[in-house]
C-alpha cells in the first residue's frame, strides 16, 4: 500500500486506505477557484476593521478536490446502498424525482425577501403542503419555520406557552412518558417548563393512574409521540387527552412516528392540540447525513393565533404573507427549509391520499413481518402488535454470551445492513429498535432477518467474533473515551498517535 | 404513485405468515373512535411526469431570473458547479446523523473539515458541525452566555439582523431574558452603559452594511465581563478583521453564501464557533478525531454528554438533526475558494457595492443613508416607496433590494441594496439606469 | 454474510458482496414506473403485427434499481477517485463544469432536425469548437459527425479515397507503422485499402528507409500518430511529409496524442493534410465507462470539398448547414456527439491559449519526472526523452522473476491506482505504457512512483505476490478463457459455476 | 483557467529535478520548423462564471421550449429522473473501457444488463455492449451480411431512415457494393425481385411511420438466403412484433428514446442484437459473465478476437469507443420500464398520433400522405411549403414536424408529424389550431 490516501490518488474502492485530510492534500498557491476579473474601475476604500490575518483554508486543485470528496463518499453507508431499519428515524427511500424539484431554478435561485408578488409560487408550495399536513393530522394551520423536529417542539411549547398566558394562567410542568426522546425534555426545559416523567406500564405504555396522580391544575400539557418509541399504539390516548383538557393543559404530538398512521388515524382526531412533523422522516425528505431536516408545527383553531408568523396565506386570490394576531413571533431566519418542504410536496403528490395510506400500511406490514421472522434471542420488549417499528431486548443474549446490543449492531454492518437504533428507548434493557420502513421489499426484510439470525447464532458459538465487530469496514471501532479526553476537533490541533491510546 | 415494493402478491403472502387476511387488519387494536371510518379528502395519487408538471408550472409563477440586489444575509454569490456535484453525492444526501462511525467515516471526516475551516475563518478555535441557520445560532449563542455568566440581561446592537432579534426576543419573552437594545448613530451602534449584560451582541457588517467598530464592542462587553457575541459575513472574512482576532468570544453566521443556493431562505446553515473556554458549552455535535481498535486514525461524534439525547432536560440545547449537508456544500465551496478565492470575492463584492452607491447617487432623491463606512450592502433613501420602487424594478429583470422602513422607522423610504462580486458592471450599470427612470416615473 | 448481495439490500462497502443481477431482484408485478393515463379517447386500431411476446424485462421497484446501479457504480474505479495512468487514454481530470453544460435544457432538449433558424446556438458551438481545433491543429475546417477516433479514421481514409478519385488516381495502399494502434489498420480495410506496414528503427520511430523503400505511386497515403505510441516525437515527420507528397499520398494524423503538443507544434506545420482528435482524450470530455467519444476530423482546404456534410457555417450572418461540393456524405445519423463537443468548447473556453498550450507543457513534465523516479526495473524502451506519455519493458524482470507487465499492472490495482496500458504498442516486449496526464499533481505522480518501486521491490522479494494480484479489488483476475469457451452474454444464459472451471 | 495542479513552485521543482530551466526546454527536441515561434491565435483563458455566461448566451439563441412533434429516429419521450441520476454516477462517467475488470466490475454488469434486455426487446439471443447510433449500425449490420453470404449487393427499402440509408451509401462507395434501393407503394415497401443480395434491409415502423409486412421482407430474405436485416423502434417493442418473433437476423436500432434525452442527436446509441449464427461476427464490444480466481462470479470483455486491437487489418470493425455511458442510461430506464411500462409508453404514443392524425385531416387541405397502418408517427400532405409551415408554428411554440419532401420527391409538401406519450390532449388540440391558423395565413 502506498501511504494512507496515497496523497490524493488512492481509492477506498482498493483496499479502503484511509483518506488524508484536505490541510494534508493542500499545497501553497494551488486553487481550483477562478473568478471573472473585478470590471469596475478599482479605488482604494481604506476600510477599517480589514484583515490582520489570512484565514488557513485549504489550497487545492479541484481535481484533487473532487477526488477527495468522492473517495470521502465512498466511505459512507446510505440509506441508496442499502437498507438503513435505523428505528425512529424513518430511513426509507427519497425518490429521485423530490431531488429534481429541490434542483428547480425557480425555487433553488429564490431570494427569501423577494415580494409575495413576485413568489406566488413559492407561497403556493407552502399552502399546498400546508393544506395536505393538516388534513393527515387532523389540525388547522401550520408553520414550516420549524428547521427540523426538536426546533417544532420548541416551538409547539413556546406557543402552549402563548396560550396559557393568553388566559392568565402559568402552569410549570410538562408531562413526559419516561420513554420519550432525549429532544421532548430539552425542548421542554428550553421552553421554560418543568419536565414530569412518566412512566410506562406493563404494556409500555403510559401508565394511566400514573398520569390521573400527575394530573393538576399546574400541568400546562402533556408530549406525547404515538406509535410511541417502543413502536406501540397508545390505545388510553383519548382517555389521557381528556384528562389532561380537563386542567386546561394542551396535548402535544411528536410527530416522529407519524409514518405509522397515515391516512389510518389522526392527532386531531385523538386529542392531540399541537402536532410536529419530522418531513424528513414521514414524507422522505432525504437526512443528508444528519441534516436538513423540516419540523412544520401544525395546530387547533384556538392556537392558531399564536403560531409564528408570517404564514402563507390566500388572501382574496393571491397568496401573501400574514401575521397571526398573537404570534409568538419568529423562530426561523426565513421560512424554514424552504426546499425540504418542495421535496415532500413532491412526494405527497405523488403518493396522494391513496399513496400515503399504503405508507402506513406497508410500514406497519414490513415491521410486523420482521418481528415475526426473528429468533427468540431477540426477545420483544412488550409482546404486543407493533406498529411501524419495535424494540427488542437482547439482555437474555448478554446474560448467556455477553454479547450486548451495540455488539449485535456493529455485526450487522458487517452483514452490508445499517444498524438498529441502540440502548433507545431508555426504558428497555440492551435495546434494538428496528424500524425497516415500507420502501424495503419483503426479500430484503427476508435478509435483515437471515443477517439477524446468524449473528445471533454466532454470538452463541463465537461471542468474541460479534464483541470485535464490525470488521469490513473502512474502520473498526472507534476510541470514543480517547476523542473525548484528547478533543481533536480541527486540523490544527496535534493529530493522535497510537501512544494515546490507554 | 408510490415508493413501495409490494406487490400485492407480497402482500398477500406477508399477511397469510401473520394470519391477517387484509392490511385493515393491521389496525385492529386501533380504538374505534381513532382509526379513520373515512377517506381523508387528499389529492389523488399523480404520475412522475404529471407531478414534473406541477411543480414546473408552480415555478412558473415566481417571477424569474431577476437580477438579484438583494442580501440581508442571503446572498447571489457565484457557486460553482463542483460544490452541487461533490455535495448531492447520494452517500451524503440518504445517510443519518453519523452515529455508526464505523459507515460513516465520509459524512464524520468532512463535517470534521467543515469545523476546522469554519475555525479558520473565524478566527477561534472550535467550530461545531452547523445549526440552523444564522438567526438561530444568534439565539443558541444568547444562551450560551446566559448559562456562561448566570445574568438574565442581553445587549443587542440595534444593528444586529432584524429576524436574529426577532428571534432572541421570541425566546426571551418565554425565558424571561430582558433584551436591551443599543441604537444606531449614523449606522453604528453606539453602546450606551447600563444594568451588567451576559452578552453584548453585533453584526459585523451591521445589517445595514456599516462596518462597527470591533473594539467598542468588544471592550462594552469584557469591561462588563459579558460575552462578546459577532454575527460575521462569512463572505467578507478574507477582507475584514476575524471575529477572533478582534477578541470576540463567540461567532456566528449565517452560512449560506459558502457552498448554499439562495433557496428562499432554506435550508441554509448556521456557522457557529467559540472561545475554547466555552468548549463545553458548544450547542450541536462536534466531530472529534480518534483512533480506531486497530490505532488507525478515525472521526466520531465527541463530546456527547452535551446532548440532548443524553443530558435530556439538563441539556443547554435541543437541537439533534441540523444542516449537515449544507456544511459539507459549505467545506466544499470554501475548499474550492481558498485563502485567495475568498479574499478576492469579498473584495470584488466591496469593491462594486461602492461602485454602484456612487452610480445610484447620481440620482436625483437618491442618497446613502449613513455617512460611516460599509463593505458590500449600504442602504440609500428614496423620493418614493420602496415596496412600489422595488415592483417596478422587477418589471425591468431586477430584485432591488429590501425595504428598511418596517425594521427601521428612521428610514420610512429606505432600501437596503446588496452586491456581490456576480454582478457586472452591466448589470449595475442598468440598474441605476432602471431605477433612474423608476423614480422619475413615480 | 448474507447470500451475494443480499436480495438487494448489501453494500460494497461493506465486505464487497457481489450484486446480483436485476433480473435476480425482479419479481412480477414489481414497479418502478408511472405515466399519466391516456388523456384521449382509446380505441381499438386493430394494428398489424402487434406483439406476440412480452419482452422479459425485469420488474423492479424504484428503490431497489437505485440501490443496484449505486452499489454496482462504487464496484468501479473511475478518474474521480485517483490516478488513472492509462497509455494512449489521456485520463485527465473532467471539470465539473463541463457537466453542467451537457447538462443545459437549451442544447440537452434540442431535437436534431430543428432548423437551423431554430437552433442558432447549437450551430455555434459547432463553429466556435471548429475554430479552435483548426487552429490548434493547421487545418482548415472539420465534421464533428465521427462518433470516435475510429470513426474519425474512417471517415479521414474516405476523404483520402474520395481525393484520389477526383484525380483518377487509385492507389491501394496506405502505409501505417508497427507501432500503430489497432483501429488504425482496421480503418484501412474497412476503407477499401491494403495496409503495408512501416518497421520502426532503433529510435523507437519509423524507420526513414523503409519508407522511402515503401514509398510508390501505389501509395494512397500514409497514417501517423504524432508523438507515436511509444510516447516520442518523429523527428523526421516533415521529410516522411514530404515523401509521401511526393506521390501525391495524404498523411493523415491520429489525433489520440494530439495533448502532448498542444500549443507547441501544429500536424498541419508538419506536413499532415488530415487530422482527427479525440475529444474524450484531449479536450477532457469523458471516457464514460468506453465512450460515448468524439472524434472530429479536420482537413486542409484542399480536402475541405470532399467533407461529410453537412457543415455548419456562417452564411451572410447566420449560421446555416452546408453541403461540401464533392462530399463523401453523411457519416453520423445526426450531427455527431454533440453534448460531447459542447462539453469539450466549454474545456477550451475556460483555458484558452495559455490554458491550452499549459496542458501540453504540464502532461510532458508529469510523463518526464514519472519516467525520472521509475527504478531500474522500468526500462524505457527506447531511451529519447519522451512527450506525454513514455514506453517500458519488463521484460528484464520477467526473465529475473518471472513477473509480467500484467502482473505489474494488477499489483497497481492494490495500491489504489488504475493500471496503465499493457502490451501495447506491440513492439515492445512486455510493454507498460504510462501516461500520467497534466491534472495529476506532483504528489499523485510521486506517489506513482512509489508504487512502482514498491512492486518492483515485491517482484523480486515475493514475485508469487503480484503474481496473484489483486487482493484487494471486488474480484480476484476474471477467467478470460473461461468466457470464451462459455460465452455467456445474457441473463437469459445458464450461468457459469466453479465446476466450469479448468 | 485551466485544471493543472502545478503552482510556479512545483514546475520549477520538477523542471529542477529534469536538469532543465523553462517549460520551453521540454520541447527543444522538436525540428525548428515544427515547433510553433509564436504563439497561436485562441480565445483567452476564462474564469468558470464567464464560460458558463457564454454557454448561457450561446443557449439562448436556440429557441426554447417548442413543444415537440419531430422524430425521425430521435423523439421526446419522458425520461424520469432517475435515469439522470444513477447514469451519472461519476464511477460510470469518468473510467475508461472495462479493460481491467478487477476494478470495472460496475461498468461490466452494468453493460452485461444492457445486453440482455435489449436481447429481450429484440426477441435475439445476442445483443452487443453499444454502437454509435442507430444508421452507423445499420452499416455494420450490412458489413455482416455481406461478410456472411460473400455477396456484394444490398436490399434496401426506400423506408429506411434516410440518414442510414445515406450512411450505408457513403460506405458502399468506397467498398463498391451495390445497394439496389425497393420502392414504396402507398407508404409500405414493395419488395420486386433481382439479382441476390446479401441482406434484405428494412426499417419497422419505417421512416414514414408506417408498419411494414414483416414476413414480406423475411420471406424476400431468407427465399434468397439473404440475412434479414430490420431497423427498429425500441419505444414500440412493447405493442409489435419484435424482430426476432418475425424471423430476423439482424436487428438494429436507434436507441436514443430509451435512457437518453434528444441531445441535438448526440451522444445516442446503436442498439445491435443478432441471431445466434452470426455472434463471432457481432461487432463492438461483448461482456460475457465468467469467475474470478476464487471461483466468484465475475464479468468481462469476451470474445474479443473479433476486435480490431487484436485482428487489426482483418478486424470486421473497427469500433474502439462505443457508447457505454448511454448504453447504461437505456439499462437504467428499461429497468423502469419494466415490459409493463414499455407496452404502456408504446400504445399510448400510438394512440395519441392516431388522434392527432385525425385532428389534423379535419383542417382543409390537410391529408394522411397513406392509406397504410402507421404506428407512432405519421406524413401528412400540406397545402404549403412545410419549411415555411414549420417556421409558422414555431412562433407559436410548436416544433411541427420534419419536411419530407428532399427525400420523397413524391412528398413535395408532406410533413413526417410524430407524438410520444408525453404529448397531452391539450398539446394536440393546441397543435392543430395553430396549424389551422398558419395554413389561413399562408
Ligand atoms: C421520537 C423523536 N422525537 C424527536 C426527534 C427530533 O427530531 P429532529 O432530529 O428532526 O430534531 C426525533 C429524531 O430522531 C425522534 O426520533
Ligand atoms: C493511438 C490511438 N488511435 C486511435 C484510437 C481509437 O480511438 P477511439 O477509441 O475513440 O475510437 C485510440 C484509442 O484508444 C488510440 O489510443
Amino acid at each position: 500500500m502506498s501511504e494512507p490516501g496515497g496523497r490524493a490518488c488512492s481509492s477506498p474502492l482498493v483496499g479502503g486506505a484511509a483518506e488524508p485530510t484536505l490541510m494534508e492534500i493542500s499545497a501553497p498557491g494551488r486553487r481550483a477557484w477562478s473568478l471573472p476579473t473585478l470590471d469596475v474601475p478599482e479605488r482604494d476604500l481604506g476600510l477599517p476593521e480589514s484583515a490582520t490575518h489570512r484565514p488557513e483554508l485549504p489550497e487545492v486543485a479541484e481535481r484533487d478536490l473532487v477526488a477527495h470528496f468522492t473517495r470521502l463518499a465512498q466511505r459512507n453507508f446510505a440509506v441508496d446502498l442499502g437498507s438503513y431499519p435505523l428505528g425512529s428515524c424513518t430511513m426509507k427511500y427519497n425518490p429521485k424525482v423530490c431531488d429534481w424539484a429541490a434542483e428547480h431554478p425557480a425555487f433553488r435561485n429564490l431570494h427569501p425577501d423577494t415580494p409575495a408578488t413576485l413568489s406566488q409560487g413559492a407561497l403556493a408550495v407552502l399552502v399546498e403542503t400546508e393544506e395536505i399536513l393538516c388534513t393527515l393530522t387532523g389540525m388547522t394551520r401550520a408553520t414550516f419555520q420549524p428547521a427540523a423536529g426538536a426546533a417544532g417542539e420548541l416551538t409547539g411549547l413556546l406557543v402552549m406557552r402563548a396560550y396559557h398566558d393568553s388566559r392568565g394562567r402559568h402552569p410549570s410542568t410538562v408531562l413526559i412518558p419516561d420513554s420519550a426522546h432525549g429532544t421532548n425534555p430539552a425542548s421542554v426545559t428550553l421552553a421554560g417548563y418543568r419536565v414530569r416523567h412518566l412512566p410506562s406500564d406493563s404494556r409500555g405504555m403510559v401508565d394511566l393512574d400514573a398520569l390521573r396522580a400527575a394530573i393538576d391544575d399546574d400541568v400546562a400539557g402533556l408530549m406525547l409521540t404515538n406509535p410511541n418509541t417502543l413502536g406501540l399504539f397508545e390505545t388510553d390516548i383519548v382517555e389521557m387527552a381528556r384528562l389532561v383538557h380537563a386542567v386546561d393543559g394542551l396535548v402535544y404530538y411528536d410527530g416522529a412516528n407519524l409514518n405509522a398512521i397515515l391516512g389510518v388515524a389522526r392527532p386531531g382526531d385523538m386529542g392531540f392540540d399541537i402536532v410536529h412533523s419530522n418531513l424528513h422522516k414521514t414524507f422522505a425528505t432525504p437526512h443528508g447525513g444528519g441534516g436538513p431536516g423540516s419540523g412544520p408545527v401544525a395546530v387547533v383553531e384556538r392556537l392558531v393565533e399564536f403560531l409564528p408568523g408570517p404564514l402563507a396565506t390566500l388572501v382574496d386570490g393571491g397568496y401573501d404573507w400574514v401575521m397571526p394576531r398573537r404570534s409568538i413571533g419568529r423562530v426561523h431566519g426565513n421560512h424554514g427549509n424552504f426546499l425540504v418542504v418542495l421535496r415532500a410536496l413532491t412526494y405527497m403528490r405523488a403518493l396522494g391520499g391513496a399513496g400515503l395510506r399504503h405508507v402506513a400500511e406497508r410500514s406497519v406490514l414490513n415491521a410486523r413481518y420482521l418481528q415475526s421472522l426473528l429468533p427468540e434471542e431477540y426477545a420483544l420488549a412488550y409482546p404486543a402488535p407493533c406498529m411501524h417499528e419495535f424494540v427488542v431486548s437482547v439482555a437474555g443474549l448478554k446474560r448467556a454470551t455477553g454479547v450486548r446490543a451495540m455488539d449485535v449492531a456493529k455485526a450487522l454492518l458487517d452483514h452490508g445492513f445499517h444498524a438498529p437504533t441502540v440502548y433507545f428507548p431508555l426504558v428497555v434493557e440492551e435495546a434494538l429498535m428496528i424500524e425497516p420502513t415500507e420502501t424495503e421489499s419483503p426479500e430484503t426484510v427476508e435478509a435483515l432477518a437471515a443477517a439477524f439470525a446468524a449473528i445471533g447464532a454466532q454470538a452463541v458459538a463465537d461471542p468474541e467474533a460479534v464483541q470485535s465487530a464490525p470488521h469490513t469496514t473502512p474502520i473498526s471501532r472507534p476510541d470514543d473515551a480517547l476523542a473525548a479526553r484528547h478533543p481533536v476537533l480541527t486540523w490544527t490541533t496535534p493529530t493522535l498517535d497510537p501512544g494515546d491510546l490507554p | 404513485m408510490d415508493f413501495t415494493p409490494h406487490t400485492d402478491a407480497d402482500v398477500a403472502r406477508m399477511l397469510g405468515a401473520l394470519g391477517l387476511a387484509e392490511s385493515a387488519d393491521l389496525f385492529r387494536h386501533l380504538p374505534a373512535g381513532v382509526a379513520l371510518a373515512h377517506e381523508l379528502a387528499l389529492p389523488v395519487p399523480m404520475a412522475e411526469l404529471d407531478v414534473m408538471r406541477h411543480i414546473d408550472e408552480l415555478g412558473a409563477r415566481n417571477t424569474a431570473g431577476l437580477c438579484c440586489f438583494a442580501g440581508g444575509g442571503i446572498y447571489d454569490h457565484f457557486l460553482p458547479p463542483v460544490v452541487r456535484s461533490l455535495t448531492l453525492r447520494p452517500e451524503f444526501v440518504t445517510s443519518y446523523t453519523p452515529y455508526q462511525a464505523e459507515v460513516a467515516q465520509g459524512v464524520l471526516q468532512a463535517l470534521f473539515e467543515y469545523q476546522s475551516m469554519v475555525a479558520a475563518l473565524m478566527g477561534l478555535p472550535v467550530a461545531n458541525a452547523s445549526l440552523y441557520d444564522g438567526p438561530t445560532s444568534g439565539l443558541e449563542a444568547v444562551n450560551i452566555a446566559v448559562a456562561h455568566t448566570g445574568r438574565h440581561i442581553v445587549w443587542l446592537s440595534r444593528g444586529v439582523r432584524p429576524h436574529t432579534r426577532q428571534i432572541v426576543g421570541t425566546f426571551a419573552r418565554a425565558r424571561g431574558l430582558e433584551v436591551v437594545e443599543h441604537p444606531l448613530v449614523d449606522g453604528r451602534t453606539s453602546w450606551t452603559d447600563g444594568p451588567e449584560p451576559a452578552a453584548v451582541v453585533f453584526s459585523q457588517p451591521n445589517h445595514l452594511g456599516i462596518i462597527e467598530d470591533y473594539d467598542a464592542a468588544v471592550t462594552a462587553a469584557h469591561g462588563r465581563a459579558a460575552l462578546a457575541i459577532v454575527e460575521a459575513d462569512p463572505m467578507l472574512l478574507g477582507v475584514l478583521r476575524r471575529p477572533g482576532d478582534a477578541g470576540c468570544d463567540i461567532a456566528f453566521a449565517e452560512g449560506q453564501p459558502l457552498g448554499n443556493p439562495m433557496s428562499f431562505g432554506g435550508p441554509v446553515l448556521g456557522m457557529f464557533a467559540v472561545a475554547s473556554g466555552l468548549l463545553r458549552r458548544v450547542p450541536g455535535r462536534l466531530v472529534g478525531e480518534t483512533l480506531d481498535r486497530d490505532g488507525r486514525k478515525a472521526y466520531t461524534l465527541t463530546l456527547r454528554t452535551r446532548e440532548q439525547d443524553i443530558r435530556r432536560d439538563k441539556a443547554a440545547s435541543n437541537i439533534c438533526t441540523n444542516q449537515t449537508l449544507n456544511a459539507i456544500a459549505a467545506a466544499v465551496h470554501l475548499a474550492w475558494l481558498g485563502p485567495d478565492g475568498l479574499a478576492e470575492a469579498g473584495r470584488q463584492s466591496v469593491q462594486k457595492a461602492h461602485h454602484l452607491a456612487d452610480l445610484l447617487c447620481t440620482i436625483p432623491g437618491v442618497a446613502l443613508a449613513h455617512g460611516a463606512a460599509f463593505a458590500r450592502e449600504f442602504a440609500i433613501t428614496l423620493p418614493a416607496d420602496p415596496v412600489d420602487v422595488i415592483a417596478a424594478m422587477a418589471q425591468r429583470g431586477y430584485l432591488a433590494g429590501i425595504p428598511l422602513g418596517d425594521d427601521h422607522p428612521d428610514l420610512p423610504n429606505g432600501l437596503l441594496v446588496a452586491v456581490t462580486e456576480k454582478r457586472t458592471a452591466a448589470d449595475m450599470t442598468g440598474y441605476a439606469a432602471s431605477l433612474a427612470e423608476v423614480l422619475h416615473d413615480v
